[in-house]
């Protein structure tokens, strides 16, 4: 292990930058989201949750895939090039690194998604452990310890250090490289370390949402949670907007379109919503008409559909974004103990 | 032809005219032979009405440097209202335009009658005079189309 | 300096444009110096516009009007002659150098004869 | 509270309205959502307080489709976009039985947690019985008290007042939040060089991420089909890209809502990235005012909007050159 | 995908000396959905045309893009060329390539390249273009003639004697107009009330034409075929019924100081009057500003004198409402103002008049019962001086750019008549240029000349210096002498310009018919249709389309008539298939259209809809097409974007945005 004072972090992050792309969070117009850094960005490591998670590292908002160019009445198709260069993403949290585990469920299982293995293979992760855990926080739930995350290389800020550890190969070579700016660790911090990772378990455990139980969710479940009367009382509020789907560190749809730019056709991709009343619209129509259908379809698929074929993981991660963003206050905590009360009063 | 030369700033210019005042005023501009730089393009209206102000931030996105729109004096509309409906369109979006940063000179609206070919003529020449003195937009143009 | 110039001065200096005379005759109508002139008014336009500005600047004329620019006031085409005299008149001047007279010399060189237009035009255009 | 309670019994049981369109406690201190109550019983998780800062306008559109009468609970700014829905058909006004709330100024819990609170248990001090001066958290890490107004909404700073402009009935007290000029922010940025205002609405607006919460919560964004959905259009991008994406839908969407937009400030309470969204709308409405002569959204149902209607005399749109 | 045929057109050297038309073909035929592209020397000939059919018909094709000269020239030509061949007129668009590029560009490149990007635009246009169809409107077989002078009288007049009733509405108290203040025409030097009465006469007995004098048009809504206008018929406070125009009234009248408009203000008239003896209608009307009865209350004697009791205190303003198939605009003129014209001391002497009042002057009904005589001391002048160009062809702001156009010819008619009937009488004329054109025009002006010895001069006058003794000194320029000319004159008389009556402004913003600087209508072409306004269904005939004589006029007059017969003997009208449309499963119904609907098109229906499977009853706008014209402002202020106009529809000016944009 080892440490740096979080005052020579900003040199830290001057010799990453140097020699490969490094997105962290940054404030910008008050708000915490992972950028890329610069110069002056204001690097925001105490604020707890970046507003989007950090998964557009991987799995951007919207990347082109291919450009269609036409001469004359020949069209040629020119794809987009990969991801061929090393990447570091630093101050993710150990619910974002569990969110791109669910990813990596998704779009390296085969066919791979070729776009996003590039960024995998050159991305590396620095991860946080959470130093104060909040209200919204559930990823104990979906078994996450924000104290000991897990990564290329876990960090721990205590007292005004940065404890480092590597974890993995990619780990080491990034430890490797900026190696001139740490300080080896001795017993004391390690002690220092573990007082910490104590402490957030403790926090974890006071928190409101820390109970919440995932009895009952399961593929098994898949009909008798489908038909039920609740979501009809459920979605009411729902506005239909995105706000959980791209705050989401785990939601992973996306929409395929065409942009003229008057020299030829981009073919990108972006995400989409399912709470979007054009989500998967066909030339027929739409496979779900009402939004109580959207709705339930966002939960049955993070709790049922994706655990059933996911060896029982489950699409959420507990990070609570969506607890905190929802504009009419819903999120899958409702949901969960929705059906929990139900359960309890049937 | 296809090939275009960076030495010299060629703005793309968008021109909106209403078909019954300001496009034959444009015409009568044509046959009095009354010159105006080929940068301006003309696109035939109905009525200045018809314009919708996501037509001009269109034409902005895909890389357009300046967009003008003709019609009627007021009180000459075809329709009778059209134009005054226009113009409040167009002052409250040139107003958001300024309001967000975008230089106040790349919208212009401009009442020319069938009769005026001399002032559509010399509406355009100035106007590209003005685009010229602004320079390439790049504030609401979108990346993708430049290349 | 050459004709062409010159008369692209006077053009410029005057912001008289010589075509756009119908060649109406009226500043000639209206002149009160018309008969000392030997280069009529209207005829100072079509001058300019043949580009025979020698002759205007050696002319009589010249100085014989008075500046009281009652063709400026008339001319129905905006094309002013008087300022184009005027302008030629500059023009003279100019080549001629900086001969100015200081306003302390001017009460002695004044004639009873003298009308006050004449001087209160030669301030207008010479105060500068 | 226990009295819109007991109204909305009353109600509920004699028949004259359907259900009750109010708030419901959410399970944490601060996330009540909107909620309707079809039977009696069902009102024990009734809430209204501080942070029941939901426009319940927009839900009457769906509301007005059902069986019977709805009761609705409308804050004094709620019921301007409420005369709106009206004036554009959107909502019938003979299916709303609007109770009009009082409204001593609705909380922002962002602001709360921009002040450093987290780990919140419980919040006293938001009650509508209470003085709503001060707001105290008890948290995991310990207690901490605020002024409510350092919490309060953007929008109640700058309150268009406690008048309810349409209603049934008032339940409830209301208190004066106002303490800033409506248009304060506006002429600040309109003060600014180009430069400096497009790096503004740049930095702003970058952080979007067309998740279309503003949009949707909108109550004059009420279309069936938006047409930055449309296919029509070749207007729906959904990208987010640092280019031209989001002036052209922030820009668009307030000019559609030019002219209809009460100032409501759902927009800027709803955005996920705190984009002061409600900048855009209070431009229109400052040159709405300075141009055509003062114009309130929702003030009434049957005056002529200010962009369908015009003078002989209206500005040219050369003044935005012509005044610098 | 359609299949796109472009045809580029030569026109002449008109446009291929500066567009490089080949190049436009070759980069036409690169562009999607194109699968033909030629040019031709001259595509609206009958060769040209033949070309587009036979493409249509060969390749199939489903839109067509000619690059020529502007729509507003040929757009018709080629649409029909288009439906002969089979293929709907309106998926026809033409690229403007002659008025908006090579006439007004001289570098072939740049040209080429413009050329280029407009035909562009047209094929993305015509890609988006569908089959439209156009309606059918009914034509009211009526006509409304505002103005009463020669130019209405003889449109009206010719417009009934083909069987179609027509109404007459004249703001004076008579019809008649300038024509009735004048007193000899020329060249003929007829006298103008013996040709204009009996004109006059006809229209008033005339089975099929209903005059209303006195009468103002207060407002016009609804378009070709189909217009309502409400007649504002002002009180004259004498029952026409009962009228006899015995004129007694007007004789015992005691309130004789107003000036008489007639005569120009040169003498006075009783407060209830007819303006002229030959008036029509023969009854008088009441002036109440002057009249006794109607500022004090008292008086009363006109009521008491007439026998048939016609006079009545009470009569109020009457507004009536008539439907009409077409509107014929003949307003006239009025002469300019002279405040600004100090020079010719206009304001300072009787004796410098215009042209008109010595028509007065002249004419034996007039102010000194048509001796010549200086109105200042009633002495017979003996010498008089005109002078030409009194605010006509001005660069300044004093006067009007434009020629006036008849000043040369009654100037001649003037001095021509002064000399006949008093050879003692010199007359000088001063002017700019003599300009005869016309049938015995020059001849006439040679004979005043030649053998009425009127003495012109070349040149203008530059101030009019009214004398103590009552003369006036006129002081000019003979430039052909290049002489300054001090003259004495007894009398002078200015060819003063003349103007568009000024109320027209008001009636062409009530017709939506445009106007041009100098105020006087616009005309659709200048060349082809020229007494058509580009408004449909309205008219232009007489002096307010420009200036003109009497000839001119009456020819005008009887081709505007001719224009409104052609539409009146129609049974219905095609009407303009580019109208809006909502898409009902867009429509939110919430108003905001109708609310800017001029012509109150749109209405609301609850109607069911499937909206992807989603049935119910929505509040939907629709559009009544014969009413709507196609203005498009519903489409900008609807807000879900449900509003759109066919032939002009979002998407096809957004991908010419795009095209031209690329």
């Amino acid at each position: 292990m080892y440490k740096i004072a979080k005052e020579n972090l900003s040199a830290l992050f001057q010799k990453i930058a140097g020699e490969q792309e490094l997105y962290l969070p940054v404030n910008i117009s008050g708000q915490v989201n992972f950028a890329a850094w610069t110069e002056d960005a204001n690097v925001d490591l105490d604020t707890l949750k970046s507003v989007k998670s950090p998964k557009d590292a991987f799995f951007p908002q919207s990347e082109n895939l291919y450009t269609v160019t036409k001469e004359d009445k020949k069209t040629k198709i020119e794809p987009e090039a990969l991801k061929n260069q090393n990447f570091v993403v630093f101050g993710m949290k150990a619910c974002d690194v569990k969110g791109v585990e669910v990813l990596d469920k998704v779009f390296l299982a085969d066919p791979v998604d070729t776009f996003y293995a590039a960024r995998r293979a050159h991305g590396t992760i620095v991860v946080m452990a959470c130093h104060e855990p909040e209200e919204t926080c559930f990823c104990k739930v979906f078994g996450v310890d924000c104290a000991e995350p897990v990564a290329d290389v876990a960090t721990w800020m205590v007292e005004g250090e940065l404890f480092w550890k590597a974890l993995t190969e990619k780990g080491e070579a990034l430890t490797k490289s900026v190696e001139s700016l740490l300080v080896a660790a001795d017993g004391s911090d390690e002690a220092k370390v573990e007082a910490e990772r104590c402490a957030i378990r403790a926090i974890v455990e006071k928190l409101p949402y820390s109970d919440l139980s995932l009895e009952g969710w399961n593929g098994d479940v898949l009909l008798d949670k489908f038909n039920s009367p609740i979501w009809e009382e459920l979605y009411k509020p729902c506005l239909a907007c995105g706000t959980c789907t791209f705050v989401c560190p785990t939601c992973q749809c996306y929409d395929i379109k065409d942009y003229d730019t008057g020299h030829g056709v981009k073919r990108y991709r972006c995400w989409d919503s399912c709470m979007y009343s054009d989500f998967t619209m066909m030339a027929h129509g739409n496979n779900r008409t009402s939004q109580m259908q959207r709705f339930r379809q966002r939960f049955m698929h993070k709790l049922v559909y994706f655990p059933a074929n996911n060896d029982g993981m489950y699409s959420c991660v507990g990070c609570g974004r969506c607890v905190e963003k929802c504009p009419a206050s819903l999120n899958i905590v409702k949901v969960i103990k929705a059906f929990q009360n139900q359960g309890g009063e049937n | 032809m296809s090939i275009e030369t960076n030495e010299e700033f060629r703005p793309k210019i968008v021109a909106f005219c209403c078909n019954w005042c300001s496009y034959a005023g444009a015409d009568l501009a044509g046959s009095s032979r009354l010159a105006y730089p080929a940068d301006v393009k003309i696109i035939r209206v109905p009525c200045s009405c018809r314009v919708n102000p996501m037509f001009i931030l269109r034409a902005f996105e895909k890389g357009a440097d300046g967009v003008i729109l003709c019609g009627c004096h007021p009180g000459d509309c075809h329709y009778s209202t059209g134009n005054f409906y226009a113009r409040r369109r167009m002052t409250l979006l040139f107003s958001m335009l300024d309001y967000i940063g975008v230089e106040n000179g790349r919208t212009r609206v401009e009442w020319v009658s069938a009769a005026e070919g001399v002032k559509f003529s010399q509406t355009m020449n100035e106007f590209v005079e003005k685009i010229h003195s602004l320079g390439k937009n790049v504030r609401l143009g979108d990346l993708r189309c430049k290349n | 300096m050459s004709h062409v110039n010159k008369v692209d001065q006077i053009k410029e200096i005057s912001g008289v444009n010589p075509l756009k005379c119908m060649k109406c005759g009226k500043c000639s109508a209206s002149c009160p110096s018309f008969n000392e002139m030997d280069i009529k008014p209207h005829q100072f336009v079509s001058y300019v516009q043949n580009g025979d500005i020698e002759s205007l600047v050696n002319s009589k004329s010249l100085w014989k009007c008075l500046s009281c620019f009652a063709c400026v006031e008339r001319c129905p085409r905006d094309v002013k002659p008087g300022k184009l005299i005027d302008a030629a008149r500059q023009l003279v001047v100019r080549e001629k150098g900086q001969t100015y007279l200081s306003p302390d010399e001017v009460p002695e060189l004044l004639d009873p004869e003298t009308p006050q237009q004449l001087l209160v035009s030669a301030f207008r255009r010479y105060r500068r | 509270m226990q009295e819109l309670i007991n109204r909305a019994k009353e109600l509920l049981e004699s028949g004259e309205v359907a259900r009750v369109l109010g708030w419901k406690a959410g399970d944490l201190p601060y996330n009540p959502e909107p909620a309707y109550f079809e039977k009696a019983e069902d009102l024990k998780d009734f809430v209204y307080n501080g942070f029941c800062g939901a426009n319940l306008s927009k839900y009457m559109i769906e509301a007005s489709k059902l069986e019977g009468k709805t009761m609705v609970c409308l804050k004094p700014c709620d019921t301007y976009s409420f005369n709106q829905l009206i004036k554009e058909h959107r909502v019938d006004r003979e299916k709303a039985y609007i109770v009009g709330v009082g409204c001593k100024g609705k909380l922002d819990i962002e602001k709360a947690k921009k002040l450093g609170i987290k780990g919140i248990e419980s919040v006293s001090g938001a009650e509508m019985t209470d003085d709503c001066d001060t707001l105290t958290f008890q948290t995991i890490y310990g207690e901490k008290s605020v002024a409510y107004a350092d919490v309060m909404l953007e929008r109640c700073h700058v309150c268009k007042g406690k008048e309810h402009q349409v209603y049934d009935e008032i339940i409830g007290e209301s208190k004066d939040t106002k303490d800033a000029e409506r248009f304060a922010e506006v002429e600040k940025i309109e003060a600014m060089s180009p430069e400096e205002k497009f790096a503004y609405f740049q930095s702003e607006l970058s952080k979007c991420i067309r998740c279309n919460a503003c949009r949707n919560v909108c109550p004059a964004c009420s279309c069936r089909k938006c047409v930055f959905d449309s296919t029509k259009f070749d207007s729906a991008q959904k990208a987010n890209v640092d280019s031209f994406e989001e002036k052209m839908f922030h820009v668009i969407r307030a000019f559609h809502v030019a002219g209809r937009c009460t100032d409501c400030g759902e927009c800027s309470r709803v955005c996920p990235q705190g984009i002061p969204l409600h900048l855009f709308n209070r431009k229109f409405i400052k040159d709405i005012n300075e141009f055509y002569g003062e114009y309130q959204a929702g003030e009434d149902t049957d005056s002529r909007a200010p962009l369908t209607n015009y003078t002989f005399e209206d500005v040219e749109p050369s003044i935005v050159t012509e005044r610098g | 995908m359609q299949r796109i045929g472009v045809f580029v057109c030569h026109c002449g050297s008109n446009i291929a000396a500066t567009v490089d038309v080949k190049k436009v073909v070759e980069m036409a035929a690169k562009e999607p959905g194109v699968v033909h592209a030629e040019d031709y020397q001259y595509m609206c000939s009958e060769a040209g045309q033949a070309k587009i059919a036979a493409a249509i018909k060969e390749k199939n094709l489903t839109g067509i893009v000619v690059c020529s000269c502007s729509p507003r020239m040929h757009e018709n030509t080629f649409r029909g060329a288009a439906e002969r061949a089979g293929l709907n007129p309106y998926m026809v668009e033409i690229a403007n390539i002659r008025e908006h590029c090579s006439w007004i560009h001289k570098d072939v490149e740049e040209a080429t390249k413009k050329a280029v990007i407009l035909a562009r635009a047209a094929i993305a246009k015509v890609n988006l273009n569908t089959p439209l169809k156009p309606g059918e409107s009914r034509v009211t077989k009526r006509a409304l003639v505002i103005g009463g002078g020669i130019a209405g009288i003889q449109t009206a007049l010719d417009i009934a004697d083909a069987g179609y009733e027509v109404d007459i509405v004249e703001k004076t108290p008579s019809i008649g107009g300038r024509m009735s203040q004048l007193d000899k025409t020329f060249p003929t030097l007829d006298c103008s009330a013996c040709i204009l009465t009996p004109k006059m006469v006809e229209a008033a007995a005339h089975e099929k034409i209903t005059i209303y004098t006195y009468s103002e048009v207060e407002k016009v809504s609804g378009f070709v075929g189909d217009f309502t206008v409400d007649i504002k018929k002002k009180a004259r406070y004498v029952d026409a019924n009962k009228c006899t125009g015995c004129g007694v009234c007007q004789e015992k009248c005691p309130s004789k100081k107003s000036l008489s408009e007639f005569n120009r203000g040169l003498n006075t008239r009783s407060a209830i009057y007819t303006p002229f003896a030959q008036a029509i209608p023969n009854v008088p009307v009441i002036d109440t500003e002057a009249c006794i009865k109607m500022k004090t209350g008292k008086c009363g004697i006109c009521s008491k004198v007439c026998q048939a009791g016609a006079v009545d205190y009470e009569q109020k303003d009457e507004i009536i409402t008539e439907k009409y198939g077409a509107i014929v605009v003949a307003t006239g003129f009025d002469t300019i103002k002279l405040d600004n014209y100090d020079e010719y001391a206009y304001n300072q002497s009787k004796d410098v008049i215009t042209s008109l009042e010595l028509e007065r002057v002249m004419n034996a009904a007039g102010p000194t019962k048509g001796h010549l005589e200086r109105l200042s001391d009633g002495k017979h002048p003996k010498e008089m001086v005109f002078i030409q160009c009194v605010g006509s062809r001005c660069a300044d702001n004093r006067g009007k750019s434009y020629c006036s156009k008849i000043c040369c010819m009654y100037t001649a008619k003037h001095a021509m008549l002064i000399r006949d009937k008093y050879p003692d009488v010199n007359v000088t004329v001063f002017y700019i240029d003599v300009r005869t054109p016309g049938k015995n025009f020059d001849e006439f002006y040679r004979r005043a000349v030649e053998d009425y010895g009127v003495n012109y001069i070349k040149g203008q006058v530059g101030k009019v210096i009214p004398q103590p003794d009552g003369k006036l000194l006129v002081q000019g320029v003979d430039l052909l002498d290049n002489k300054q000319i001090l003259k004495e004159a007894d009398m002078v008389v200015l060819a003063t310009a003349i103007e568009p009556n000024p109320d027209v402004r008001k009636i062409a913003t009530m017709l939506t018919a445009s106007i041009d600087t100098n105020n006087f209508l616009t005309e659709s072409h200048a060349k082809l249709r020229p007494v058509e306004s580009p408004t449909a269904g309205v008219f232009l005939s007489g002096v307010c389309q420009g200036p003109k004589d009497i000839p001119e006029t009456v020819a005008q007059a009887g081709a505007a008539a001719v224009k409104a017969i052609g539409l009146l003997a129609k049974d219905k009208l095609l009407t303009n298939p580019c109208t809006a449309k909502a898409d009902e499963l867009l429509c939110n119904g919430c108003s905001t259209c109708a609310n800017v609907c001029p012509y109150g098109a749109i209405s609301y229906e609850e109607k069911e809809v499937n909206d992807h499977g989603i049935r119910e009853t929505r509040r939907i706008a629709v559009v009544n097409s014969a009413l709507c014209q196609g203005c498009g402002a519903c489409t900008v202020a609807c807000p879900s974007g449900a509003m759109d106009l066919q032939g002009f529809s979002n998407r096809q000016i957004i991908a010419e945005v795009d095209a031209i944009c690329r």
